[in-house]
């Protein structure tokens, strides 16, 4: 019989609390197990702390906007790869988060903090919608690629509708959605300081706050999806029918799912915000929304690291290529996807992260 | 003895076709039953209802006593029915310890967890296959697996369609041992099932279903004997 | 990179021509222009021709001897008609290009995308569209027209000519509604009726409901203010169901050539205010367009936001000539003497300090049956008065806001 | 007779809408409906046969002709696609969606490199007819009309001819399609080729009456996937009926609320068709048949 073994997912018994939320940071879900494996962490992680000692501003700069981008990939992710659902309308609450964000920040300013609690409100509002979403599609047995289609026409709904918003009547409190030109005007992360406020605009600052977030969400996700909440995921993922009749409600867990990835997306929305200081109704369009699958699937779903690393290259990969490919980078960027697809189906970097692994015998597969 | 399920007047149709018509069904605790009946009589419809995957157009399931007509699925898997599918319902990309730990982490955590796990590797000889891809393991092991998965969720009754489907003639009888072992633990069995030799082995009592309905009941040598479930199968097979 | 910068700073040091004012590192080298233009995607069409006209531009001034004797180099960055490009390049060329002025931008959208970015690094950006208006800001010099000088000469001699009856079709959208409020207030001023007011969404491009209800009117004329490939095949469309109105609007035409590309005369009896295309017959502009077709002989059209592109430069020349240094607050201290002008392709233009609009001749253009284009009224000298007018003076403080005109500056 | 103006008003509104719908929807119809793949370069297809078609136009064929050849042209690139790209794709629909939309890129941008940001347009013939006080296109007139016979080709050829039936039963299980000796993979190709070919169509039929640029293809695909996802699998259970539903949808918003709510109706009524009827119109209907 051909033997395929699998990492073994039994938890250590006798381990409560934060011992065993920690040993669950590695798992039968998640790619990379052992010394090895947190060793390279650790020196791709002391690479990206000491990166902007090597780099200009700009650079660090245009590495924090990267990073922005990661969360929304890490929660389509967790919705699509680890739970099954593809959803292409991720963009509706990375939009609704971004406009909440504005809404809240040019009403109450920027003192005291007040950046953060329009951050954590801007999010829990993403989180919400797409727990509504989620519950609309999932208790309503919505299933397989009409999931795809549900929540590309909420995004595109939400971009019609914004876009005509362009009059006077169209504002909250002191806050004009300002139509298609889009909603300027809002004040960036600000973090409340002795002596003065610290603006996080693009620059190191900025990096290394989206960078610890960036990690603690990683490993979040990492822990979340190796207990037994991850676990279901996938069982769902593999047999929805089976993992009911285990006495799962798939519904809730379904819904919950896509809430968190709703939430993370809005997180993107937000920061995103925050850095460029604008959101418009195209960040919720049709190119827009098919951008971060284009990530997941190049990077690979089915592994948050893949997630992470490929959503990565791809965006400074496109990017370089605009700037240097001058009329051809589109060409080239389409290529690249069917040739990505072709080739390497379960993703780019999750196919070289499996023959890795497959080399260091500490892969999952 | 107890009643464990109880169905009355059940009925379901799609479209134009009756697939469930009146049917009166009692099953008690302990008894280990068999369902037989020529293909589309209405044996897998029977278990979807009983397991809430369809809704019935009129009559009442109870179970221990409770009427769980409107349950969703998995509510009524809480109270304590289990299944097992005709086609293995297991989880391929998963390995055999993760399916087992899947199945059972609802109710159980930490080290009962494991040791559960072990214990049902065992039960289902699958221990040396522990770290295994479930969907690499042979067709038999598959049913074993699966079997083990329903009985992780500590079922009252546990339903079985084909249990034996595909399986060797060795698989079929380590199956039936199985099967009695569940059964000496308290855990009622109904199974929907075609080889009449495995029938035989495990069952006291038989239902025979035709075109939806409850055609006769009784001792597993009371139906062969009997010319009319002859008929309806000769006739089936007519067809 | 580093090293190369360290090189020309200790030689700046060295040679003793650091100013006191000023990027310290660009003194000496070449001046640096960043161009962030859609040169693919939905806006192509009308914006290439907008990087070869500065590319035009500096080859000129650099064959010429450059600006106060440094040539000009050009960064040039293809922003795919995507939001996020503007933001991701402009901080390129701000930050690590180093680039003393940036010619950035242009839908609307991609230019408020840009604009906290140029106001955070305190760059200067020239907007080389005709918009909506309104745009207060001193980081900001916008040499396109707006709307008040466009419609302030098309509407009321549109009404004489034709009658009083208005109806109105725009695109759902800031552009379109804002320049839809200047319709209406003008043709309230003149006395005339507004018989119906349309707003499509941008994308759409099917039009037979539209047409019915402008038919259903007593239109005397339609003012059509549609933006974007799909919305132009209103005209084909109106035209195969004969509307046979005349047709009033800023924005086509001067933009995306609609009649070479559309099938005579589905554009015929259109009236376009407009400040510059290639067809208007003087000797500068005639000049203009062989000089352009000698070094782009391929080019499918020269529209207003070219010689607006080609105009800004030499502007930037002016100014930066007079100021003596690249410096912004030198450049806007040039700025506020208010007798920055040029005489371009299109005539004479002049920058207003106040709102660093800029004011330009309007050239109404007929598109006749075969398409062809004559020019029945000349305007010149027309000014972008009403920022100034409600408020905005970037010579005493910069808000760095957009107005409309039913959300004005906040009095003073 | 005011009344009767009225009523051809309003129909006249309804079947140009019906007639954008069905004809924009038919070739994904084919390929999303009926092969089940997500197929995003629908509007480039589309692009193509409107290229095609205005280039041949003006090099002096008759427009029906043209129109032809346009269509023709995107079903053999549709063809080779299918044999390079698409094949590989059969069992991973939601990869399709990265590949074609990979595709959708290299095909916009690639003709905006080779054949410049615009195109000429080729006017739109027949003129128009005067009716009450308000002039029709006619040629608008001859789209409902072509919408009509479009269905009823399609009608025809799937249930009616040898093709029809060997793609259909291939479609539904290619196992044992293969185990009866039918040539899948041909069948496949030609499947997905008449797919891009009514797509072409799509483009050819317009292209008279809209602006050529290398993105005009996208201006359909919202309301073509809008339709089959509505319609659900069958096209002729489900799309026809769907587009005539949509289209009272859209006609009747555009008509009393504007632009913006007829497109805003498009959208919302999917989500709650597929709520409602999860598998489309035609899975509903089918089941009432039943």
């Amino acid at each position: 019989m051909n033997e395929i073994r699998l990492p073994d997912a039994t938890e250590a018994p006798g381990r409560r609390g934060p011992r065993l939320w920690l040993s669950r940071l590695e798992g039968p879900q998640t790619m990379g197990r052992g010394l090895g494996f947190w060793i390279a962490a650790a020196l791709v992680l002391l690479a990206a702390i000491l990166y902007p000692a090597f780099n200009n501003d700009y650079t660090v700069g245009n590495a924090a906007y990267f990073l922005v981008w990661t969360f929304m990939a890490m929660g389509l992710g967790l919705v699509w790869g680890y739970c099954g659902a593809l959803s292409f309308g991720q963009t509706a609450f990375f939009g609704l988060a971004g406009y909440a964000y504005g809404v809240i920040t040019i009403n109450i300013g920027s003192a005291f903090g007040a950046t953060w609690l329009a951050l954590v409100l801007a999010v829990a509002l993403g989180g919400a919608f797409a727990l509504l979403i989620g519950y609309f599609m999932f208790y309503g047995r919505i299933k397989g690629v009409f999931i795809g289609i549900v929540t590309l026409s909420v995004t595109l709904v939400l971009e019609t509708f914004m876009a005509q918003t362009a009059g006077p009547q169209w504002r909250i409190g002191e806050a004009r959605l300002n139509g298609f030109n889009g909603m300027s005007g809002m004040p960036p992360l600000t973090v409340p300081w002795f002596g003065g406020e610290i603006l996080l605009y693009a620059g190191t600052t900025l990096y290394y706050v989206l960078l610890g977030m960036v990690v603690l969400v990683y490993l979040g996700l990492r822990m979340l999806l190796n207990a037994p909440f991850g676990n279901v995921l996938v069982a769902i993922r593999e047999n929805p029918e089976r993992t009911e009749m285990l006495g799962y409600g798939i519904r809730l867990y379904q819904m919950l799912a896509f809430g968190l990835g709703g939430a993370l997306a809005g997180l993107s929305g937000v920061l995103y915000t925050a850095w460029g200081q604008y959101i418009t109704p195209s960040s919720m369009g049709l190119t827009a929304a098919a951008l971060p699958i284009v990530w997941v699937a190049v990077g690979g779903r089915r592994d948050i690291t893949a997630t992470l690393l490929g959503t990565l290259i791809v965006i400074a990969g496109f990017q370089s290529l605009t700037i240097y490919g001058s009329q051809y980078a589109l060409v080239v960027m389409g290529a690249l996807l069917v040739f990505t697809v072709l080739v390497t189906p379960n993703g780019l970097v999750f196919t070289v992260m499996s023959q890795i692994g497959r080399i260091f015998g500490k892969g999952r597969e | 003895m107890t009643t464990i399920l109880e169905v009355r007047k059940l009925n379901k149709s799609f479209g134009g076709v009756t697939v469930a018509r009146n049917i009166d069904f009692t099953l008690q605790a302990g008894a280990m039953h068999c369902l037989i009946g020529p293909n589309g009589a209405g044996k897998s419809t029977f278990f979807r209802l009983l397991l809430g995957e369809h809704t019935p157009e009129s009559g009442t399931i109870y179970f221990g006593g409770d009427d769980i007509t409107h349950l969703r699925s998995f509510q009524r898997i809480r109270k304590g029915i289990s299944v097992k599918f005709q086609v293995p319902g297991i989880f391929k990309a998963l390995s055999v310890r993760q399916n087992l730990e899947v199945a059972f982490q609802h109710h159980l955590h930490g080290a009962s967890l494991s040791e559960t796990v072990r214990r049902v590797l065992d039960f289902t000889n699958l221990s040396n296959e522990a770290t295994t891809a479930a969907g690499v393991l042979s067709h038999g092991q598959q049913q074993w697996l699966e079997i083990g998965m329903a009985v992780g969720v500590e079922p009252k009754l546990l339903l079985l369609d084909e249990p034996t489907a595909g399986m060797s003639p060795d698989e079929t009888r380590k199956t039936g041992e199985m099967l009695h072992d569940l059964n000496a633990r308290g855990i009622t069995i109904l199974a929907v099932e075609h080889d009449m030799a495995f029938v035989q082995q495990i069952s006291q009592s038989v239902t025979v279903l035709h075109m939806g309905s409850i055609f006769a009941e009784g001792s597993i040598d009371e139906m062969t004997a009997h010319p009319g479930v002859q008929e309806i199968y000769l006739g089936a097979a007519d067809e | 990179m580093r090293i190369h910068h360290n090189r020309t700073l200790i030689a700046a040091l060295l040679a003793g021509t650091c100013l006191a004012s000023g990027p310290v590192l660009a003194q000496d080298g070449p001046i640096k222009i960043g161009v962030l233009e859609d040169q693919s995607g939905d806006f192509a069409a009308a914006t290439n021709v907008k990087v070869n006209a500065i590319r035009l531009a500096t080859q000129e001034i650099n064959d010429a001897g450059g600006i106060a004797g440094r040539p000009i180099e050009l960064v040039i960055y293809d922003t795919q008609s995507d939001n996020r490009r503007y933001q991701e390049f402009m901080r390129r060329v701000l930050q690590q290009d180093q680039v003393d002025v940036v010619f950035a931008g242009f839908s609307s959208a991609s230019r408020e995308a840009y604009r906290p970015i140029v106001n955070q690094f305190n760059g200067l950006a020239f907007y080389n569209n005709q918009y909506e208006g309104g745009v207060c800001d001193a980081n900001m010099i916008v040499t396109g027209a707006v709307p008040e000088q466009q419609f302030s000469t098309l509407i009321p001699w549109m009404m004489e000519t034709y009658g009083p009856n208005v109806y109105t079709l725009a695109a759902d959208y800031n552009f379109g509604q804002i320049s839809a409020e200047w319709v209406r207030q003008i043709v309230a001023e003149q006395g005339g009726t507004m018989v119906g007011e349309e707003f499509i969404p941008l994308g759409v491009s099917q039009f037979s409901q539209t047409i019915q209800n402008i038919q259903q009117s007593d239109a005397d004329f339609v003012v059509t203010l549609l933006v974007g490939a799909a919305q132009a095949s209103y005209y084909e469309q109106a035209n195969s169901a004969s509307v046979g109105l005349p047709m009033a609007s800023s924005v086509n035409v001067g933009q995306g050539y609609e009649h070479k590309r559309f099938t005579p005369p589905s554009l015929a009896n259109m009236y376009v205010t407009t400040n510059y295309i290639e067809e208007i017959d003087t000797p500068e502009s005639n000049d203009f367009v062989e000089r352009f077709r000698a070094m782009f002989p391929n080019e499918p059209y020269i529209n207003q936001e070219a010689a607006n592109s080609y105009i800004g430069i030499n502007l930037y020349k002016q100014l930066v000539e007079r100021a003596g240094s690249t410096d912004h607050d030198a450049i806007r201290a040039v700025i506020a003497e208010g007798d920055v002008c040029f005489d371009g392709p299109s005539g004479n233009v002049c920058l207003d300090p106040k709102s660093q609009h800029m004011s330009h001749t309007i050239y109404l253009a007929r598109v006749e049956s075969d398409h062809s284009i004559t020019f029945p009224e000349v305007w010149e000298n027309i000014t972008p008065y009403w920022l100034g007018d409600a408020g905005c003076d970037l010579t005493q403080n910069d808000p760095s806001a957009q107005y409309t005109p039913s959300n004005p500056p906040p009095a003073q | 007779m005011e009344f009767l103006l009225a009523i051809f008003s309003i129909s006249y509104q309804f079947g140009d809408a019906f007639a954008f719908l069905v004809i924009s929807c038919a070739g994904l119809a084919v390929i999303f409906g009926m092969m089940g793949i997500i197929n995003l370069a629908h509007g480039e297809f589309i692009m193509c046969g409107a290229y095609v078609t205005a280039a041949s136009a003006r090099a002096g064929l008759p427009l029906p002709m043209a129109i032809a050849c346009g269509a023709l042209a995107a079903a053999i690139i549709g063809m080779a696609l299918e044999r390079t790209v698409i094949r590989h794709l059969y069992h991973r629909p939601l990869d399709s969606i990265i590949a074609t939309w990979g595709i959708s890129l290299i095909a916009t941008q690639g003709v905006l490199i080779l054949l410049g940001p615009t195109m000429q347009g080729i006017g739109t013939p027949l003129g128009s007819t005067l009716i009450g006080d308000r002039s029709y296109s006619i040629y608008r007139l001859v789209l409902f009309a072509t919408s009509i016979g479009l269905l009823l080709g399609l009608y025809l050829l799937f249930y009616r001819t040898r093709f029809g039936v060997i793609s259909r039963a291939t479609i539904q299980r290619p196992d044992t399609a293969r185990a009866l000796g039918v040539d899948t993979r041909r069948v496949y190709a030609l499947t997905f080729g008449l797919g891009a070919g009514l797509a072409g169509l799509a483009g050819g039929l317009y292209a008279p009456t809209m602006t050529m640029v290398p993105t005009m293809g996208s201006t359909f695909i919202v309301e073509s996937f809008v339709t089959v996802v509505v319609g659900g699998a069958d096209i002729f259970l489900g799309a026809a009926p769907a587009a005539a539903i949509l289209a009272v949808i859209k006609a009747a918003l555009t008509a009393w609320y504007g632009q913006l709510f007829g497109q805003i109706g498009l959208l919302v009524a999917v989500i709650i068709v597929i709520r409602v009827m999860p598998g489309g119109l035609s899975a509903f209907i089918k089941r009432w048949q039943k």
